[in-house]
Protein backbone atom coordinates (compact mmCIF):
# COMPACT_ATOMS: atom_id res chain seq x y z
CA UNK A 1 0.00 0.00 0.00
CA UNK A 2 2.85 2.36 0.78
CA UNK A 3 4.73 0.99 -2.24
CA UNK A 4 2.31 2.70 -4.64
CA UNK A 5 2.70 6.18 -3.12
CA UNK A 6 6.49 5.68 -2.92
CA UNK A 7 6.69 4.71 -6.61
CA UNK A 8 4.58 7.64 -7.79
CA UNK A 9 6.50 10.26 -5.74
CA UNK A 10 9.89 8.78 -6.73
CA UNK A 11 9.13 8.76 -10.46
CA UNK A 12 7.76 12.34 -10.41
CA UNK A 13 10.84 13.69 -8.57
CA UNK A 14 13.26 11.78 -10.81
CA UNK A 15 11.55 13.01 -14.00
CA UNK A 16 11.66 16.65 -12.82
CA UNK A 17 15.36 16.32 -11.90
CA UNK A 18 16.29 14.81 -15.28
CA UNK A 19 14.32 17.40 -17.26
CA UNK A 20 15.86 20.29 -15.34
CA UNK A 21 19.41 18.97 -15.88
CA UNK A 22 18.84 17.88 -19.50
CA UNK A 23 21.49 15.13 -19.41
CA UNK A 24 21.68 11.41 -18.58
CA UNK A 25 25.28 11.18 -17.30
CA UNK A 26 25.94 8.55 -14.64
CA UNK A 27 26.72 11.09 -11.90
CA UNK A 28 23.45 12.99 -12.45
CA UNK A 29 21.52 9.71 -12.42
CA UNK A 30 23.09 8.51 -9.15
CA UNK A 31 22.75 11.86 -7.35
CA UNK A 32 19.13 12.30 -8.47
CA UNK A 33 18.22 8.73 -7.47
CA UNK A 34 19.69 9.17 -3.97
CA UNK A 35 17.91 12.49 -3.35
CA UNK A 36 14.61 11.18 -4.79
CA UNK A 37 14.69 8.04 -2.61
CA UNK A 38 15.35 10.15 0.51
CA UNK A 39 12.56 12.64 -0.25
CA UNK A 40 10.10 9.87 -1.19
CA UNK A 41 10.82 8.06 2.12
CA UNK A 42 10.22 11.30 4.00
CA UNK A 43 6.91 12.06 2.34
CA UNK A 44 5.28 8.69 1.48
CA UNK A 45 4.39 8.06 5.13
CA UNK A 46 1.84 10.87 5.52
CA UNK A 47 0.70 10.84 1.91
CA UNK A 48 -2.56 8.99 1.31
CA UNK A 49 -3.81 10.62 -1.88
CA UNK A 50 -2.00 8.31 -4.31
CA UNK A 51 -3.32 5.10 -2.73
CA UNK A 52 -6.45 4.64 -4.81
CA UNK A 53 -5.13 4.92 -8.36
CA UNK A 54 -5.86 1.83 -10.47
CA UNK A 55 -2.87 0.73 -12.54
CA UNK A 56 -4.92 -1.34 -14.99
CA UNK A 57 -4.78 -0.91 -18.81
CA UNK A 58 -8.40 0.26 -18.88
CA UNK A 59 -7.60 3.07 -16.47
CA UNK A 60 -4.65 4.04 -18.67
CA UNK A 61 -6.88 4.32 -21.75
CA UNK A 62 -9.49 6.28 -19.80
CA UNK A 63 -6.83 8.74 -18.61
CA UNK A 64 -6.13 9.72 -22.20
CA UNK A 65 -9.84 9.95 -22.98
CA UNK A 66 -10.29 12.19 -19.93
CA UNK A 67 -7.44 14.45 -21.10
CA UNK A 68 -8.92 14.73 -24.61
CA UNK A 69 -12.40 15.60 -23.29
CA UNK A 70 -10.86 18.07 -20.84
CA UNK A 71 -8.82 19.94 -23.47
CA UNK A 72 -11.79 20.09 -25.85
CA UNK A 73 -14.04 21.52 -23.10
CA UNK A 74 -11.30 24.01 -22.10
CA UNK A 75 -11.00 25.46 -25.61
CA UNK A 76 -14.77 25.48 -26.28
CA UNK A 77 -15.56 27.23 -23.01
CA UNK A 78 -12.82 29.80 -23.56
CA UNK A 79 -14.31 30.82 -26.89
CA UNK A 80 -17.66 31.06 -25.12
CA UNK A 81 -16.30 33.46 -22.51
CA UNK A 82 -14.50 35.53 -25.16
CA UNK A 83 -17.86 35.93 -26.94
CA UNK A 84 -19.53 37.05 -23.70
CA UNK A 85 -16.79 39.59 -22.95
CA UNK A 86 -16.78 41.11 -26.42
CA UNK A 87 -20.59 41.52 -26.66
CA UNK A 88 -21.44 45.14 -25.76
CA UNK A 89 -24.53 44.27 -23.68
CA UNK A 90 -22.61 41.73 -21.49
CA UNK A 91 -25.14 38.81 -21.51
CA UNK A 92 -24.43 37.25 -18.10
CA UNK A 93 -26.81 35.69 -15.57
CA UNK A 94 -24.59 34.52 -12.70
CA UNK A 95 -25.59 32.23 -9.85
CA UNK A 96 -24.20 29.73 -7.34
CA UNK A 97 -25.70 26.24 -7.62
CA UNK A 98 -24.97 22.97 -5.82
CA UNK A 99 -24.37 19.48 -7.16
CA UNK A 100 -23.75 16.14 -5.49
CA UNK A 101 -20.93 13.86 -6.58
CA UNK A 102 -20.70 10.08 -6.30
CA UNK A 103 -16.90 9.90 -6.14
CA UNK A 104 -15.45 8.55 -2.91
CA UNK A 105 -11.67 9.01 -3.08
CA UNK A 106 -10.13 12.38 -2.20
CA UNK A 107 -7.79 12.56 -5.19
CA UNK A 108 -10.68 12.03 -7.61
CA UNK A 109 -12.67 14.82 -5.95
CA UNK A 110 -9.62 17.11 -6.18
CA UNK A 111 -9.22 16.43 -9.90
CA UNK A 112 -12.98 16.85 -10.50
CA UNK A 113 -13.05 20.22 -8.72
CA UNK A 114 -9.93 21.43 -10.51
CA UNK A 115 -11.22 20.48 -13.95
CA UNK A 116 -14.53 22.23 -13.25
CA UNK A 117 -12.52 25.29 -12.19
CA UNK A 118 -10.37 25.25 -15.31
CA UNK A 119 -13.27 25.22 -17.77
CA UNK A 120 -14.32 28.89 -17.80
CA UNK A 121 -17.95 29.67 -17.13
CA UNK A 122 -18.01 27.45 -14.03
CA UNK A 123 -15.84 27.35 -10.95
CA UNK A 124 -15.92 25.49 -7.65
CA UNK A 125 -16.26 27.76 -4.64
CA UNK A 126 -16.44 25.15 -1.89
CA UNK A 127 -16.78 21.43 -1.19
CA UNK A 128 -18.72 20.40 1.92
CA UNK A 129 -18.75 16.59 2.31
CA UNK A 130 -19.99 15.39 -1.10
CA UNK A 131 -21.65 18.60 -2.29
CA UNK A 132 -19.88 20.92 -4.71
CA UNK A 133 -20.92 24.58 -4.83
CA UNK A 134 -20.40 25.86 -8.37
CA UNK A 135 -20.54 29.46 -9.59
CA UNK A 136 -21.83 29.76 -13.18
CA UNK A 137 -21.51 32.82 -15.40
CA UNK A 138 -24.51 31.99 -17.53
CA UNK A 139 -27.36 30.14 -15.81
CA UNK A 140 -29.89 28.69 -18.26
CA UNK A 141 -33.47 28.92 -17.09
CA UNK A 142 -33.84 25.13 -17.05
CA UNK A 143 -34.01 23.56 -13.59
CA UNK A 144 -30.82 23.93 -11.62
CA UNK A 145 -30.38 20.32 -10.45
CA UNK A 146 -30.19 19.09 -14.03
CA UNK A 147 -27.63 21.76 -14.90
CA UNK A 148 -25.42 20.81 -11.95
CA UNK A 149 -25.66 17.14 -12.91
CA UNK A 150 -24.72 17.99 -16.50
CA UNK A 151 -21.62 19.94 -15.44
CA UNK A 152 -20.40 17.18 -13.12
CA UNK A 153 -21.29 14.19 -15.35
CA UNK A 154 -18.92 15.26 -18.13
CA UNK A 155 -15.81 14.47 -16.08
CA UNK A 156 -17.20 12.09 -13.47
CA UNK A 157 -17.74 9.12 -15.77
CA UNK A 158 -14.03 8.93 -16.62
CA UNK A 159 -12.80 9.54 -13.07
CA UNK A 160 -15.03 6.73 -11.76
CA UNK A 161 -13.04 4.23 -13.82
CA UNK A 162 -9.58 5.64 -13.07
CA UNK A 163 -10.07 5.87 -9.29
CA UNK A 164 -11.99 2.68 -8.49
CA UNK B 1 7.39 36.75 -40.85
CA UNK B 2 7.65 34.65 -37.70
CA UNK B 3 9.63 37.42 -36.02
CA UNK B 4 7.02 40.08 -36.80
CA UNK B 5 4.12 37.96 -35.48
CA UNK B 6 5.99 37.26 -32.24
CA UNK B 7 6.69 40.99 -31.79
CA UNK B 8 3.00 41.79 -32.39
CA UNK B 9 1.94 39.29 -29.71
CA UNK B 10 4.52 40.80 -27.32
CA UNK B 11 2.95 44.24 -27.84
CA UNK B 12 -0.56 42.80 -27.28
CA UNK B 13 0.52 41.26 -23.95
CA UNK B 14 2.06 44.56 -22.78
CA UNK B 15 -1.13 46.41 -23.80
CA UNK B 16 -3.21 43.98 -21.73
CA UNK B 17 -0.89 44.78 -18.78
CA UNK B 18 -2.08 48.39 -19.07
CA UNK B 19 -5.75 47.34 -18.93
CA UNK B 20 -5.14 45.18 -15.83
CA UNK B 21 -3.34 48.11 -14.16
CA UNK B 22 -6.43 50.27 -14.79
CA UNK B 23 -8.47 47.61 -12.99
CA UNK B 24 -5.95 47.75 -10.13
CA UNK B 25 -6.28 51.52 -9.81
CA UNK B 26 -10.12 51.49 -10.01
CA UNK B 27 -10.73 48.30 -8.01
CA UNK B 28 -13.26 48.58 -5.20
CA UNK B 29 -12.00 45.90 -2.82
CA UNK B 30 -8.70 44.27 -1.87
CA UNK B 31 -9.61 40.99 -3.59
CA UNK B 32 -10.06 42.75 -6.94
CA UNK B 33 -6.47 43.87 -6.66
CA UNK B 34 -5.30 40.36 -5.74
CA UNK B 35 -7.01 39.02 -8.87
CA UNK B 36 -5.19 41.71 -10.86
CA UNK B 37 -1.88 40.55 -9.33
CA UNK B 38 -2.66 36.95 -10.29
CA UNK B 39 -3.47 37.85 -13.90
CA UNK B 40 -0.31 39.99 -14.16
CA UNK B 41 1.84 37.12 -12.88
CA UNK B 42 0.38 34.50 -15.21
CA UNK B 43 0.61 36.69 -18.29
CA UNK B 44 4.16 37.82 -17.47
CA UNK B 45 5.13 34.11 -17.57
CA UNK B 46 4.06 34.22 -21.22
CA UNK B 47 5.99 37.45 -21.83
CA UNK B 48 9.19 36.01 -20.31
CA UNK B 49 9.00 32.93 -22.54
CA UNK B 50 8.49 35.16 -25.59
CA UNK B 51 11.60 37.13 -24.57
CA UNK B 52 13.53 33.87 -24.17
CA UNK B 53 12.67 33.08 -27.78
CA UNK B 54 13.62 36.47 -29.18
CA UNK B 55 16.96 36.63 -27.30
CA UNK B 56 17.61 32.96 -28.02
CA UNK B 57 18.72 31.94 -24.50
CA UNK B 58 17.18 28.91 -22.79
CA UNK B 59 18.09 30.06 -19.26
CA UNK B 60 15.33 32.72 -19.31
CA UNK B 61 12.75 29.93 -19.10
CA UNK B 62 14.07 29.15 -15.60
CA UNK B 63 12.87 32.59 -14.45
CA UNK B 64 9.31 31.77 -15.51
CA UNK B 65 9.62 28.35 -13.81
CA UNK B 66 10.41 30.16 -10.55
CA UNK B 67 7.36 32.37 -11.09
CA UNK B 68 5.05 29.42 -11.81
CA UNK B 69 6.16 27.59 -8.65
CA UNK B 70 6.41 30.47 -6.17
CA UNK B 71 3.85 33.11 -7.11
CA UNK B 72 0.73 31.11 -6.36
CA UNK B 73 1.91 30.54 -2.78
CA UNK B 74 1.76 34.33 -2.30
CA UNK B 75 -1.81 34.45 -3.65
CA UNK B 76 -2.84 31.61 -1.30
CA UNK B 77 -1.34 33.40 1.72
CA UNK B 78 -3.16 36.65 0.87
CA UNK B 79 -6.48 34.82 0.38
CA UNK B 80 -6.06 32.95 3.68
CA UNK B 81 -5.34 36.27 5.42
CA UNK B 82 -8.51 37.85 4.01
CA UNK B 83 -10.52 34.76 4.96
CA UNK B 84 -9.24 35.25 8.57
CA UNK B 85 -7.93 31.68 8.80
CA UNK B 86 -4.14 32.02 8.38
CA UNK C 1 10.15 22.62 -40.60
CA UNK C 2 9.21 26.09 -41.80
CA UNK C 3 5.50 25.28 -41.59
CA UNK C 4 5.93 24.24 -37.96
CA UNK C 5 7.44 27.62 -37.15
CA UNK C 6 4.62 29.55 -38.84
CA UNK C 7 1.99 27.43 -37.05
CA UNK C 8 3.75 28.09 -33.74
CA UNK C 9 3.78 31.84 -34.42
CA UNK C 10 0.04 31.87 -35.10
CA UNK C 11 -0.68 29.80 -31.96
CA UNK C 12 1.34 32.35 -29.96
CA UNK C 13 -0.70 35.19 -31.49
CA UNK C 14 -3.92 33.42 -30.48
CA UNK C 15 -2.64 33.00 -26.94
CA UNK C 16 -1.81 36.68 -26.59
CA UNK C 17 -5.30 37.54 -27.90
CA UNK C 18 -6.79 35.36 -25.14
CA UNK C 19 -4.72 37.28 -22.57
CA UNK C 20 -6.13 40.52 -24.02
CA UNK C 21 -9.71 39.15 -23.73
CA UNK C 22 -9.00 38.20 -20.12
CA UNK C 23 -7.96 41.74 -19.26
CA UNK C 24 -10.98 43.23 -21.06
CA UNK C 25 -13.20 40.86 -19.07
CA UNK C 26 -11.46 41.93 -15.87
CA UNK C 27 -12.38 45.54 -16.68
CA UNK C 28 -16.00 44.96 -17.69
CA UNK C 29 -17.42 42.34 -15.31
CA UNK C 30 -19.67 43.64 -12.50
CA UNK C 31 -18.59 41.71 -9.40
CA UNK C 32 -15.64 39.79 -7.97
CA UNK C 33 -16.78 36.25 -8.86
CA UNK C 34 -17.28 37.10 -12.52
CA UNK C 35 -13.93 38.87 -12.54
CA UNK C 36 -12.27 35.68 -11.28
CA UNK C 37 -14.13 33.74 -13.99
CA UNK C 38 -13.07 35.99 -16.84
CA UNK C 39 -9.68 37.00 -15.56
CA UNK C 40 -7.77 34.05 -14.18
CA UNK C 41 -9.02 31.35 -16.50
CA UNK C 42 -8.97 32.94 -19.94
CA UNK C 43 -5.45 34.07 -19.08
CA UNK C 44 -4.56 30.45 -18.23
CA UNK C 45 -5.47 29.24 -21.72
CA UNK C 46 -3.69 32.28 -23.19
CA UNK C 47 -0.47 31.45 -21.36
CA UNK C 48 -0.73 27.77 -22.28
CA UNK C 49 -1.12 28.59 -25.99
CA UNK C 50 1.78 31.07 -25.86
CA UNK C 51 4.05 28.48 -24.26
CA UNK C 52 2.95 25.81 -26.75
CA UNK C 53 3.66 28.10 -29.72
CA UNK C 54 7.19 28.84 -28.49
CA UNK C 55 7.66 25.10 -27.92
CA UNK C 56 6.76 24.45 -31.56
CA UNK C 57 9.19 27.12 -32.78
CA UNK C 58 12.10 25.81 -30.67
CA UNK C 59 11.58 22.04 -30.63
CA UNK C 60 14.63 21.42 -28.42
CA UNK C 61 13.09 23.41 -25.54
CA UNK C 62 9.89 21.36 -25.64
CA UNK C 63 10.58 19.24 -22.51
CA UNK C 64 11.16 22.24 -20.25
CA UNK C 65 8.11 24.00 -21.69
CA UNK C 66 5.95 20.92 -21.09
CA UNK C 67 7.02 21.00 -17.43
CA UNK C 68 6.12 24.70 -17.25
CA UNK C 69 2.70 23.95 -18.79
CA UNK C 70 2.05 21.23 -16.19
CA UNK C 71 3.00 23.59 -13.34
CA UNK C 72 0.69 26.35 -14.63
CA UNK C 73 -2.11 23.82 -15.17
CA UNK C 74 -1.82 22.52 -11.58
CA UNK C 75 -1.26 25.78 -9.72
CA UNK C 76 -3.73 28.10 -11.45
CA UNK C 77 -7.11 26.48 -10.59
CA UNK C 78 -6.00 26.15 -6.97
CA UNK C 79 -5.33 29.87 -6.65
CA UNK C 80 -8.54 30.91 -8.43
CA UNK C 81 -10.62 28.51 -6.30
CA UNK C 82 -9.14 29.84 -3.08
CA UNK C 83 -9.71 33.45 -4.18
CA UNK C 84 -13.40 32.70 -4.78
CA UNK C 85 -13.68 30.94 -1.43
CA UNK C 86 -12.05 33.88 0.38
CA UNK C 87 -14.41 36.28 -1.42
CA UNK C 88 -17.41 34.29 -0.24
CA UNK C 89 -16.35 33.94 3.39
CA UNK C 90 -15.19 37.57 3.65
CA UNK C 91 -18.72 38.65 2.53
CA UNK C 92 -17.66 40.53 -0.59
CA UNK C 93 -20.61 42.32 -2.28
CA UNK C 94 -22.32 40.19 -4.94
CA UNK C 95 -23.84 41.63 -8.10
CA UNK C 96 -27.54 42.48 -8.42
CA UNK C 97 -27.86 40.31 -11.51
CA UNK C 98 -27.16 37.12 -9.52
CA UNK C 99 -30.02 34.65 -9.80
CA UNK C 100 -29.48 32.33 -6.85
CA UNK C 101 -26.90 31.80 -4.09
CA UNK C 102 -27.34 28.32 -2.63
CA UNK C 103 -24.07 28.29 -0.68
CA UNK C 104 -25.21 31.40 1.23
CA UNK C 105 -28.50 29.67 2.13
CA UNK C 106 -26.83 26.45 3.24
CA UNK C 107 -24.11 28.05 5.38
CA UNK C 108 -26.71 30.31 7.02
CA UNK C 109 -28.82 27.26 7.94
CA UNK C 110 -25.76 25.54 9.47
CA UNK C 111 -24.79 28.58 11.56
CA UNK C 112 -28.38 29.08 12.77
CA UNK C 113 -28.53 25.43 13.93
CA UNK C 114 -25.30 25.89 15.85
CA UNK C 115 -26.65 28.98 17.61
CA UNK C 116 -29.81 27.10 18.56
CA UNK C 117 -27.73 24.29 20.08
CA UNK C 118 -25.96 26.81 22.27
CA UNK D 1 13.14 50.19 -30.98
CA UNK D 2 10.21 48.04 -29.89
CA UNK D 3 12.12 46.74 -26.87
CA UNK D 4 12.78 50.26 -25.60
CA UNK D 5 9.05 51.11 -25.89
CA UNK D 6 8.15 47.99 -23.89
CA UNK D 7 10.74 48.82 -21.21
CA UNK D 8 9.37 52.38 -21.07
CA UNK D 9 5.79 51.14 -20.50
CA UNK D 10 6.91 48.66 -17.84
CA UNK D 11 8.87 51.39 -16.01
CA UNK D 12 5.83 53.68 -16.18
CA UNK D 13 3.69 50.95 -14.56
CA UNK D 14 6.37 50.56 -11.86
CA UNK D 15 6.28 54.30 -11.18
CA UNK D 16 2.47 54.33 -10.87
CA UNK D 17 2.60 51.31 -8.52
CA UNK D 18 5.22 53.07 -6.36
CA UNK D 19 2.94 56.11 -6.07
CA UNK D 20 0.04 53.83 -5.07
CA UNK D 21 2.21 52.13 -2.46
CA UNK D 22 3.16 55.49 -0.93
CA UNK D 23 -0.15 57.30 -1.02
CA UNK D 24 -2.80 54.64 -0.40
CA UNK D 25 -4.42 54.46 3.02
CA UNK D 26 -4.76 50.65 3.22
CA UNK D 27 -1.64 48.73 4.23
CA UNK D 28 -2.59 45.53 2.36
CA UNK D 29 -2.92 47.33 -0.97
CA UNK D 30 0.49 48.94 -0.46
CA UNK D 31 2.06 45.50 0.03
CA UNK D 32 0.36 44.12 -3.11
CA UNK D 33 1.55 47.14 -5.09
CA UNK D 34 5.13 46.56 -3.96
CA UNK D 35 4.77 42.94 -5.11
CA UNK D 36 3.80 44.17 -8.58
CA UNK D 37 6.82 46.51 -8.58
CA UNK D 38 9.24 43.61 -8.10
CA UNK D 39 7.32 41.53 -10.67
CA UNK D 40 8.01 44.11 -13.38
CA UNK D 41 11.52 44.79 -12.05
CA UNK D 42 12.46 41.19 -12.79
CA UNK D 43 11.02 41.46 -16.33
CA UNK D 44 13.17 44.58 -16.86
CA UNK D 45 16.23 42.69 -15.52
CA UNK D 46 15.63 40.15 -18.29
CA UNK D 47 15.78 42.96 -20.85
CA UNK D 48 19.14 43.91 -19.31
CA UNK D 49 20.36 40.30 -19.91
CA UNK D 50 20.71 39.38 -16.23
CA UNK D 51 18.69 36.19 -15.64
CA UNK D 52 20.34 35.40 -12.28
CA UNK D 53 19.33 38.74 -10.80
CA UNK D 54 15.85 38.22 -12.27
CA UNK D 55 15.47 34.84 -10.52
CA UNK D 56 16.55 36.37 -7.20
CA UNK D 57 14.19 39.32 -7.60
CA UNK D 58 11.31 37.00 -8.52
CA UNK D 59 11.75 34.64 -5.59
CA UNK D 60 12.55 37.20 -2.89
CA UNK D 61 10.81 40.39 -3.96
CA UNK D 62 7.64 38.97 -5.43
CA UNK D 63 6.98 35.89 -3.30
CA UNK D 64 8.86 35.94 0.01
CA UNK D 65 8.35 39.64 0.86
CA UNK D 66 4.60 39.47 0.27
CA UNK D 67 4.29 36.27 2.36
CA UNK D 68 6.29 37.71 5.30
CA UNK D 69 4.41 41.04 5.21
CA UNK D 70 1.04 39.32 5.33
CA UNK D 71 2.21 36.97 8.11
CA UNK D 72 3.20 40.02 10.18
CA UNK D 73 -0.11 41.80 9.40
CA UNK D 74 -1.93 38.69 10.65
CA UNK D 75 0.09 38.74 13.91
CA UNK D 76 -0.72 42.44 14.40
CA UNK D 77 -4.43 41.79 13.87
CA UNK D 78 -4.47 38.97 16.45
CA UNK D 79 -2.71 41.07 19.10
CA UNK D 80 -5.14 43.94 18.43
CA UNK D 81 -8.10 41.62 18.88
CA UNK D 82 -6.81 40.34 22.24
CA UNK D 83 -6.50 43.79 23.84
Amino acid sequence: MKIKAFTVIFSILMAVWLILNQSVDIEYLVLGAVISVLLAFMFCRGCSVFNDINFTPKAFVYTFMFLAVFIFELIKANFDIARIVLTPSLPIKPGIIKAKTKLKSRMARLILANSITLTPGTFTIDIIDDTLYIHCVHLDDADREKLGKKIIRKFEKYLEVIYG
Amino acid sequence: MVDIILKISMVIIVFSFLLVVIRFLRGNTVLDRVVALDVLTVSSIGLIVLLADSFGRVIYIDVSLVYAILSFIGVIVIAKYLEKSL
Amino acid sequence: MEYLKIAGAFITLGGSLFILFASIGLLRMPDIYNRIQAGTKASTLGTLLTLLGIGLIHTDWLLKIMMLIIFVLISNPVSSHILGRAAHYARMPISDRTEVDELEEDTNIVSQEREEEK
Amino acid sequence: MIYSIIVLILSLIMLVMALVAIHHKSLQIAVIASGIISLFASVVYIFLAAPDVAITEASIGSALTVIIFFYVLNKIRHSDAKE
